[in-house]
């Protein structure tokens, strides 16, 4: 005989980040890209406590030297060794990558709920995002340089300084496709029947947007961030190349392969370093990306 | 659709005007000084009477003015009489460029077929490679084909080209020779020799730029395909016996596409921008290679009419996307 | 045979933006326009005066130099033509002088005018310069690159205010020299043409000539000596080692030759200390707490390998220098005594001058304030390799170093609004290259004489960078504005350089900066020079037999 | 009658693999379809009626299908016997379109936006037919005319959003009609359909089976549908056939359980006849039903006056107001404590609007809303808020009223948070208390929504709508898209609640048949007027005016033996509600036919 009785779904309860990671874990190009960022933010940051040359060390009877035990990466035209210096490098491309992108998410993302939620802000941030978008990330950039490097330069030093200035530049200049993408979900989140049924229960707008349109639009924002961090990386080794980024003795990856492309005949291994770090990186984040997009879309973890 | 063009249009104006406004005041806020450039030898009273030359003594909002003026009013009049031969612009200041002491105009209009051939050619080439890319992705996804593309389009995005220049220039300039490693800007395609020729020198840059707009636009290919290969009109045209490839390339694609048309629309002010790393590694000496350069020389007006130049084509491409939205989607009407 | 020999290609890794060396002082606009104008004479690779337009070089023995100084009297070359084939006369000199010496002009090269009374047209060859006061070296105006002659025909109505918008006859100027500009892409590329009317009717020897703008030196280095693309690259600033990878391939040599760019530190000896109020910052009101003192410097300047400098930085195209004036022989000082490293003889002199370590931190104290200093420079890949070597050094010595480098637009830019000029100096050490024009260093070393301090008051403009005062000094520099005599002129100089570097110690000279350029395997007759434009010999230039 | 079978469907299996392994779509199904004969497939959501459509169609392959076993034997028209299940895909598309015709559900999203109707019209036409563009026009023109589309010339050139629901399925019923197949799928082509339309479109389907001939293979989870199509009924449930009979056979002597249980949850027009108050409905297998029926009181609790929500239609260069959509004008009613009055009327007369404007969750125009004694429109923000206490709202789609990111527990709990009614474990016993009201399992509440079936959905949106203790609840098609024996479970239990608490619901349906087991009261609505209001028995047993009359006899009643004619019905499109600024509307005047028993008397629009 058959049951008339509506059997309950079969996964038993449980928590959503479980689910997540679930659906994370099956998207294999995403759970390799995710341990390959993982091992290089460890290197970057971790590795320097146990390869302890000091990047900036000069060993002046050392130059050019290829791989060797002593330096596995080789040393740099001054004698510095460059696995010490791809670290360093590492790390700070690796914040820039990290703090622009969460700038420019906060950013997008502020500036996308408000314009979609709030009607009467949508014309003039939406306005504001234009301009954004027209205004030529180039020279934008070289005028922020200029303008704020010296009061930054006083307040947090020197590399602090320009840090702070870098990922503000990046961050500020990168932030409207979120924004655009952000508005147009909470548009469309807006007209969703349980947007209108909490507001029938009560619930005010803060929480309203904390509660029902942020996890909503959670998916798309962390798309944005893996896109961003990977851009912010390439944006700042091409600032590098351009002479805009951070100073030639403050090495990045960027900084580190452009200096290392005069010397491509002589030390190729040079421009591989950091030209695979920044590929890895890039790769890896994009792929940790895409995994974490299908995770957390509903429609894709339901199924 | 044509009052939501022409109210578009309308509204543009003020949000450029505030843009160039804005570009203005940042540009001449930065510090910096186009006689940095001037040997040191020069000596310093000599630099100041350079400076006063360039007009740089009078106070800010005149010379807003005065840009607005010539780049607003008298550029035109010189388009204008370049093509009529008329003379409404005799004699009134054009917008002089510091490093060269001419007409930034000129100097603009000779760049932009450089440009055009190189950045252009690269834009035709990504989208002829990219969008079937996309659209096998996506028909067969997660197939090897898919991983692969995949993979490296996200190679092609992760690459900067001031590295994947150089390295195409050391293999196939240096170690094979089979492509100048400069590019000839005076080059003339009269026959097919001479076409032979232009190709050779715009192989490597189209490529190293293409390789980048493939990567991007194969992946907006392939998601917008995705997301309409899953429709059920798709369905009611398999259930009318439409071939396979028509469905995919009739039905499939003409939604598919809607998206990603405005996605390069909205890329094509980049082409009119130049690709500045791509530009400087090869030497093509483009609307990018003009910018940087003005930068560096802190030739103001130059950066000032680049820099708008961009923003209008920007504020212009954000509307024809809109319009061309509409076109496209025809349950979309602006009224 | 005048174009026999097809097309020429050069590139300049900084593009041509005018053909007019007088709106634009940047070499490659200098350089590029000279293969077009020319002036009276040039100087050639030994820094010695050769007639170009002049029949001959004026002097006090052949009379074209009045006795008193104040007068030099030039007289051209009989049947010289304009490349439109008009005459050049003495009204074209005249004119020359009345365009730079427009008082609205905004002339880059009116420094090369400077005290010229008058031009006088003597006869249709002959003009004769009048100055307000003698002039020891009247080879100003119409000698070398930075000052050709220009058509007045072509410039009458470019005069003044008017100057820029002559874009016409700026970017392609009438000239005697070998070429004639076909077309000019302004920031990119010039192609020329042999001149028909050249004087030499065998030369040039191209019969075209492209001269490509922009990209790098790594770039430029490649195309012609790796790919053989191009025949002549410009300033090779590389590292040495690239060059020499470079020139491996076989298609192109790189050539080397010394002026008198020296890259140096330069020692404040006043207080940039922030905590002073504005307008005693690094000025002659506040002396240095360590810097005044002269064995700090001497023992700063005993802690550097310039040898070890050049070899990374510069190799070929860089010697390690004691002085500020390297050349001409003439008047190059025979001080050498700082090449030699001895980190323990200055350990040994600071001690013994009593700045030792007090407090134990490994910095060195003088009265109590540490040694610690703010060493500033202009963006660029080798000064930032130097900074951190000498950084490096200083720390031997006890010293401690703040590093900082500013871009060089800013650095250089001589706003008197920025505090990152190098004039104003706010920092304790800086390190940049000067040279002077020319051969002769008199104007050169008057730059620091005690009146030449940037400050306040000058609107920081102003040459004495490090605040050098010393009235025997400006004495002397005086004493060298009186004589004539060129033994005499050479022994004053090398005086003068020797009581700014080795006497004082007020500037630390690093390198001797040469140039280095690179040139086809198969292109003939280039000589090198660096007194004057380096295309000056370019109509004697030609394709070598057997490629 | 096997011999001649135009398709017989043996012992199909369809599976499909998914992250979790494979789910069986379709488990064992067997049956056949007979030329001119009409098979109505019958079951709940997820019982494999379009999946054994599908494979029929060999489509299901395109949605990650795979049909394991079973044969699907096709009677070709030049008369050879073919097994489609193991037919290549050339074949197939031989197949589909010309000798296999299907129409989908979602006549919305069934045609492609972009192309014209005609284009889509005609490729099946080339395809199959190898007609010219021209022939292939005129074919069109006259398919069209066969589904009696008014102006069919100016369809061809429309695009599919600018045509009404109806129109648009008449479209995908003439495009699966193109090439006159011996097999007509359709896959519940009225589900998504207003009464009246569906009404028109089975008389449609009807006539054309009639006309040519054509089998029909008819999908659908409405019985009172069946009712009125069917030949013959397979009834399914999870993946198998449960039982197959005659119309007849099924309606009157249905054998399996989940048939009866299935025919007893469909409440039919009539049933209350006779009847003054509303009860629950008698379910199978439920043991202890409380059928008593539930009279309410005479306390006015929602008064409504002259309420009128317009929304502005912004146009031309300033983008200024143009236009009015008038969506609610001028209506009044009133609502008495613990009972239910019934909003019905077709898609887009403002039903929702009405609903939505009492609780001011759209800004209405004008008029006065009395809750309890307070004047709502009167209130400022705060005060308005704390007035949605005593009204609260559930919404039609249980799966989009519902956030996805969240779990139940603080679904259920966010009113009381929002209100700070309740804290801690306090509140966590009474979001188990609402739990066992709405019958859930507390074990559901840390699951999420996705995790949940459609009824338990809408339970869980009325335990949040209860959670505040309300006065009122606006139930706007709260009941509309579950299932039928679902639909019956979630009526039962609103009615439960109630005559337990007193409630009064204010209940927005276009289902007539639901309308009348519940309500006490009744209104009509018509493009944004009530057109007939008052007592439930009085409207549905004497409907006065036309419009309601016509909606009376739309309505399918499932009984066989009640069947429809095409020319039974006669529906005028819906005017358009937008009036150009400056348009007056008229105030809505009515006559009391009997006591309590209003009709519009002023022009409606109908
Ligand atoms: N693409 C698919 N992938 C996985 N499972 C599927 C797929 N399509 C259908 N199913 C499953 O097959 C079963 C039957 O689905 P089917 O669509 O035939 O139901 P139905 O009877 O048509 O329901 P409804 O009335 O909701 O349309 C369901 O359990 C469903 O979950
Ligand atoms: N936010 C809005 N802006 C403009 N017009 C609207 C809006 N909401 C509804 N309308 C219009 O108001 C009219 C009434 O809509 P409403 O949703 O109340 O109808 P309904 O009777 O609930 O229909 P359905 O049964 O389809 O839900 C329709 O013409 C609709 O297009
Ligand atoms: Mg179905
Ligand atoms: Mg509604």
């Amino acid at each position: 005989m058959t049951e008339l009785t509506t059997p309950g779904p079969a996964n038993p309860p449980r928590s959503q980040w479980l689910d997540v990671w679930d659906q994370f874990k099956t998207h294999k190009g995403a759970l390799i890209g995710g341990i390959l960022f993982m091992v290089i933010v460890l290197a970057v940051y971790v590795g320097p406590w146990f390869w302890t040359i000091d990047p900036t060390l000069i060993d002046i009877r050392a130059r050019n030297q290829a791989p060797s035990l002593a330096h596995p990466f080789g040393t740099d035209q001054l004698g510095r060794d460059m696995l010490a210096r791809m670290m360093a490098g590492g790390a700070t491309s690796v914040s820039v990558g990290i703090t622009a992108m969460l700038l420019a998410l906060f950013l997008g993302s502020f500036v996308g709920v408000l314009a979609g939620y709030f009607r009467r802000f949508d014309g003039p941030l939406m306005r504001l995002t234009d301009l954004f978008l027209a205004l030529p990330l180039l020279p934008l950039l070289l005028v922020m340089m200029l303008l704020f490097r010296e009061p930054l330069n006083a307040a947090f030093g020197p590399e602090q300084g320009i840090f702070i200035l870098i990922v503000a530049s990046i961050g500020i200049t990168s932030w409207m496709p979120t924004a655009r993408i952000v508005r147009g979900d909470v548009l469309a989140l807006k007209e969703r029947e349980f947007v209108l049924a909490a507001r029938s229960i009560g619930t005010t707008n803060s929480k309203m947007i904390t509660r029902h349109i942020l996890p909503n639009v959670l998916s798309p924002i962390m798309v944005s961030a893996t896109l961003g961090i990977a851009t912010a990386i390439i944006t700042e080794s091409a600032l590098s190349f351009l002479g805009l980024g951070f100073p030639p003795d403050f090495p990045t990856w960027g900084r580190l392969l452009f200096d290392a492309t005069d010397y491509l005949q002589q030390y190729p291994e040079r421009v591989f370093w950091p030209g695979m770090a920044i590929s890895l990186t890039v790769l890896s984040v994009n792929y940790l990306g895409d995994g974490l997009r299908d995770a957390l879309d509903p429609r894709i973890r339901g199924r | 659709m044509l009052t939501f063009t022409v109210r578009r249009l309308v509204l543009a104006v003020p949000t450029l005007l505030f843009i160039s406004l804005v570009i203005f005041l940042l540009l001449e806020l930065a510090p910096g000084d186009p006689m940095a450039q001037v040997p040191l030898t020069v000596p310093p009273e000599v630099k100041e009477k350079m400076r006063e030359a360039l007009g740089l003594g009078q106070p800010l909002h005149i010379r807003f003015w005065k840009w607005i003026v010539q780049f607003f009013w008298i550029e035109p009049q010189v388009l204008i009489d370049h093509y009529f031969g008329t003379g409404f612009s005799q004699g009134d200041l054009r917008v002089i460029s510091w490093q060269t002491r001419s007409p930034v105009m000129d100097i603009v209009i000779q760049r932009i077929p450089q440009t055009l051939w190189v950045v252009g050619t690269a834009y035709v080439v990504a989208i002829i490679i990219a969008l079937p890319i996309g659209i096998y992705s996506a028909y067969r996804q997660y197939s090897w084909f898919d991983q692969l593309g995949t993979f490296v389009s996200m190679v092609g995005f992760s690459v900067p080209p001031f590295f994947s220049g150089v390295l195409v220039i050391v293999i196939f300039s240096v170690q094979l020779g089979w492509f100048p490693s400069i590019y000839d800007t005076t080059h003339q395609v009269t026959d097919w020799d001479s076409f032979v020729v232009q190709l050779k020198q715009m192989i490597m840059p189209v490529m190293v730029l293409a390789l980048q707009i493939t990567a991007q636009l194969s992946r907006f290919m392939r998601a917008s395909m995705l997301d309409n290969l899953n429709q059920d009109y798709v369905r009611t045209a398999r259930a009318k016996g439409i071939s396979e490839y028509m469905v995919v390339m009739v039905h499939v694609l003409r939604n598919s596409m809607i998206p990603v048309i405005t996605v390069i629309a909205l890329g094509i002010p980049a082409i009119f921008g130049g690709a500045i790393i791509t530009e400087q590694v090869f030497k093509v000496n483009g609307i990018g290679q003009l910018l940087i350069g003005a930068i560096q020389a802190n030739d103001l007006p130059m950066v000032q009419t680049l820099t708008f130049i961009f923003a209008v084509l920007i504020v212009l491409f954000n509307l024809i996307a809109d319009v061309l939205y509409g076109v496209l989607d025809p349950r979309i009407r602006y009224d | 045979e005048r174009g026999s020999d097809g097309n020429v290609s050069i590139i300049y890794w900084q593009a041509p933006s005018i053909l007019n060396p007088y709106l634009s002082s940047g070499t490659k606009d200098i350089e590029s326009a000279s293969l077009v104008i020319e002036p009276l004479g040039r100087y050639d690779e030994t820094g010695a005066l050769v007639p170009f337009l002049a029949e001959s070089i004026p002097t006090i023995e052949n009379g074209g130099v009045s006795e008193d100084l104040t007068s030099i009297t030039w007289k051209l070359k009989e049947g010289l033509k304009w490349s439109d084939g008009s005459a050049v006369t003495s009204a074209d000199v005249k004119f020359t002088a009345d365009y730079c010496m427009h008082p609205e002009g905004g002339c880059a090269q009116l420094a090369k005018f400077e005290g010229v009374s008058s031009v006088d047209i003597v006869d249709d060859l002959t003009v004769k310069v009048t100055f307000s006061e003698p002039k020891p070296v009247p080879y100003g105006p119409f000698m070398g690159g930075q000052s050709p002659i220009i058509q007045a025909a072509q410039f009458a109505d470019c005069l003044g205010p008017k100057a820029p918008e002559c874009t016409e006859a700026n970017f392609n100027p009438i000239g005697t020299g070998p070429f004639v500009v076909d077309e000019f892409k302004p920031n990119d590329v010039i192609t020329m043409s042999a001149n028909p009317n050249y004087r030499d009717p065998d030369k040039p020897a191209f019969a075209t000539l492209t001269f490509k703008g922009g990209g790098d030196a790594t770039a430029a280095g490649r195309a012609v000596m790796e790919t053989g693309e191009y025949d002549y690259a410009w300033n090779l600033q590389l590292a040495p080692e690239v060059i020499a990878k470079m020139a491996e391939a076989g298609r192109g040599t790189p050539i080397a030759a010394f002026g008198t760019l020296v890259e140096r530190i330069e020692l404040n000896l006043t207080n940039p200390s922030p905590d002073l109020p504005e307008g005693e910052r690094s000025t002659a009101k506040a002396p240095h707490p360590f810097l005044s003192d002269l064995k700090v410097r001497k023992a700063l300047s005993m802690a550097i390998d310039r040898e070890l400098l050049v070899e990374i930085g510069y190799g070929q195209a860089g010697r390690p220098t004691c002085n500020v004036v390297p050349a001409p022989e003439l008047y190059a000082s025979d001080n050498t005594d700082c090449i030699g490293q001895d980190i323990a003889g200055a350990n040994a002199l600071l001690d013994e001058a009593g700045v030792v370590d007090t407090d134990g931190d490994g910095i060195r104290e003088k009265d109590g304030v540490p040694l610690k200093i703010l060493y500033q420079t202009s963006t660029n890949a080798v000064r930032q390799d130097f900074q951190a070597l000498i950084k490096q050094w200083w720390s031997e010595i006890g010293v401690e170093t703040e590093l900082r480098n500013i871009s060089g637009s800013v650095f250089f830019g001589g706003d008197p609004g920025s505090p990152d000029t190098f004039q104003r100096f706010y920092a304790d050490v800086e390190m940049y290259a000067n040279n002077f024009d020319g051969t002769d260093p008199e104007s050169y070393l008057a730059q620091r004489t005690c009146d030449k301090f940037p400050s306040p008051d000058t609107q920081w403009q102003g040459e004495n960078i490090n605040r050098y005062c010393d009235p025997a000094y400006d004495e002397l520099v005086a004493e060298l504005g009186r004589t004539g005599e060129l033994e005499k002129r050479g022994e004053i100089a090398k005086k003068l350089n020797d009581m700014l570097t080795k006497d004082s110690y007020s500037m630390l000279p690093l390198v001797d900066r040469g140039r280095v350029s690179a040139h086809s395997n198969t292109l003939g007759g280039v000589i090198l020079n660096v007194w004057d434009s380096e295309l000056w010999n370019a109509a004697d230039w030609y394709r070598l037999e057997g490629s | 009658m096997l011999d001649q079978s135009i398709a017989q469907i043996r012992e199909l299996r369809v599976e499909f693999q998914t992250k979790d392994g494979p789910v069986v779509g379709v488990e064992d199904v067997s049956f056949e379809i007979c030329p001119g004969e009409t098979v109505c497939i019958v079951g709940e959501s997820g019982s494999g009626k379009s999946v054994s459509s599908l494979s029929l169609m060999r489509l299901v392959e395109f949605g990650g299908g795979e049909i394991v076993n079973g044969r699907l034997l096709f009677d070709r028209r030049d008369g050879g016997e073919t097994d489609l299940a193991k037919a290549d895909q050339d074949l197939m598309r031989h197949i589909r379109g010309n000798e296999i015709g299907m129409i989908f559900q979602e006549p919305m999203t069934a045609l492609n936006p972009v192309f014209t109707v005609g284009r889509q019209l005609t490729e099946g036409l080339r395809v199959h037919k190898g007609m010219s563009r021209r022939q292939a026009e005129d074919r069109a023109l006259d398919l069209l005319r066969q589904v009696r589309i008014p102006e069919p010339e100016r369809r061809l050139k429309q695009y599919p959003h600018e045509l009404s629901g109806g129109m648009r399925q008449r479209v995908v019923i003439a495009m699966a009609m193109a090439c006159e197949p011996r097999l007509l799928i359709a896959d519940e082509p009225t589900t998504a359909l207003d009464v009246t339309i569906q009404a028109e479109i089975l008389a449609l389907m009807d006539r054309l089976k009639r006309e040519t001939g054509t089998a029909v293979m008819f999908i659908t989870h409405d019985m009172a549908v069946v009712a009125q199509m069917a030949d013959r009924v397979v009834v399914m449930f999870r993946g198998n056939k449960v039982e197959e009979g005659t119309v007849e056979e099924i309606f009157e002597n249905p054998q399996h359980d989940y048939t009866r249980s299935l025919l007893a949850a469909v409440p039919k027009l009539g049933e209350m006849r006779g009847k003054a108050n509303p009860e629950p409905m008698k379910l199978m297998g439920v043991e202890g039903q409380n059928l008593q029926p539930i009279p309410g009181t005479d306390d006015e609790i929602l008064k409504v006056r002259n309420l009128t929500t317009r929304f502005a239609v912004k146009g031309g260069f300033f983008r200024r107001t143009v236009a009015w959509v008038h969506a609610v004008e001028d209506i009044s009613f009133s609502l008495n404590r613990g009972q239910t009055l019934s909003l019905v009327g077709e898609s887009g007369c403002g039903k929702s609007t009405a609903g939505r404007s009492i609780l001011r969750l759209v800004e209405p125009m004008s008029g006065q809303i009395e809750l309890d004694g307070v004047d709502v429109m009167a209130l400022d923000n705060p005060a308005l808020r704390k007035a949605r206490l005593d009204m609260q709202m559930i919404f039609q789609d249980p799966f989009a009223s519902l956030n996805p990111q969240m779990q139940l527990l603080d679904q259920v709990a966010e009113p009381m948070r929002n209100y700070g009614i309740a804290t801690g474990s306090e509140l966590h016993d009474r979001v188990a208390t609402l739990f066992d009201r709405v019958h859930l399992p507390r074990s559901f509440m840390r699951r999420y929504p996705h995790e949940m079936s459609g009824g338990q959905r809408q339970r869980i949106a009325i335990a949040r709508a209860l959670a505040l203790n309300p006065k009122l609840i606006i139930a706007d098609e709260a009941v509309s898209a579950l299932d039928v024996s679902v639909q019956a479970q979630v009526l039962n239990l609103m009615m439960e609640l109630q005559a337990d608490l007193q409630l009064s619901f204010l209940f927005i349906s276009h289902d007539m048949a639901v309308v009348e087991r519940v309500s006490h009261h009744v209104g009509v609505m018509y493009l944004g007027r009530i057109v007939e209001l008052g007592p439930r028995s009085r409207v549905f047993e004497n409907p006065q005016h036309p419009y309601t009359q016509a909606l009376m006899k739309a309505v399918p009643i499932a009984d066989p033996h009640k069947r429809k004619s095409e020319r039974d019905l006669n529906f005028k499109p819906i005017p358009s509600p937008i009036h150009l600024r400056g348009y007056r509307a008229a105030p809505s005047e009515y006559r009391e036919v009997e006591p309590g028993h209003l009709i519009l008397t002023t022009d409606s629009g109908y």
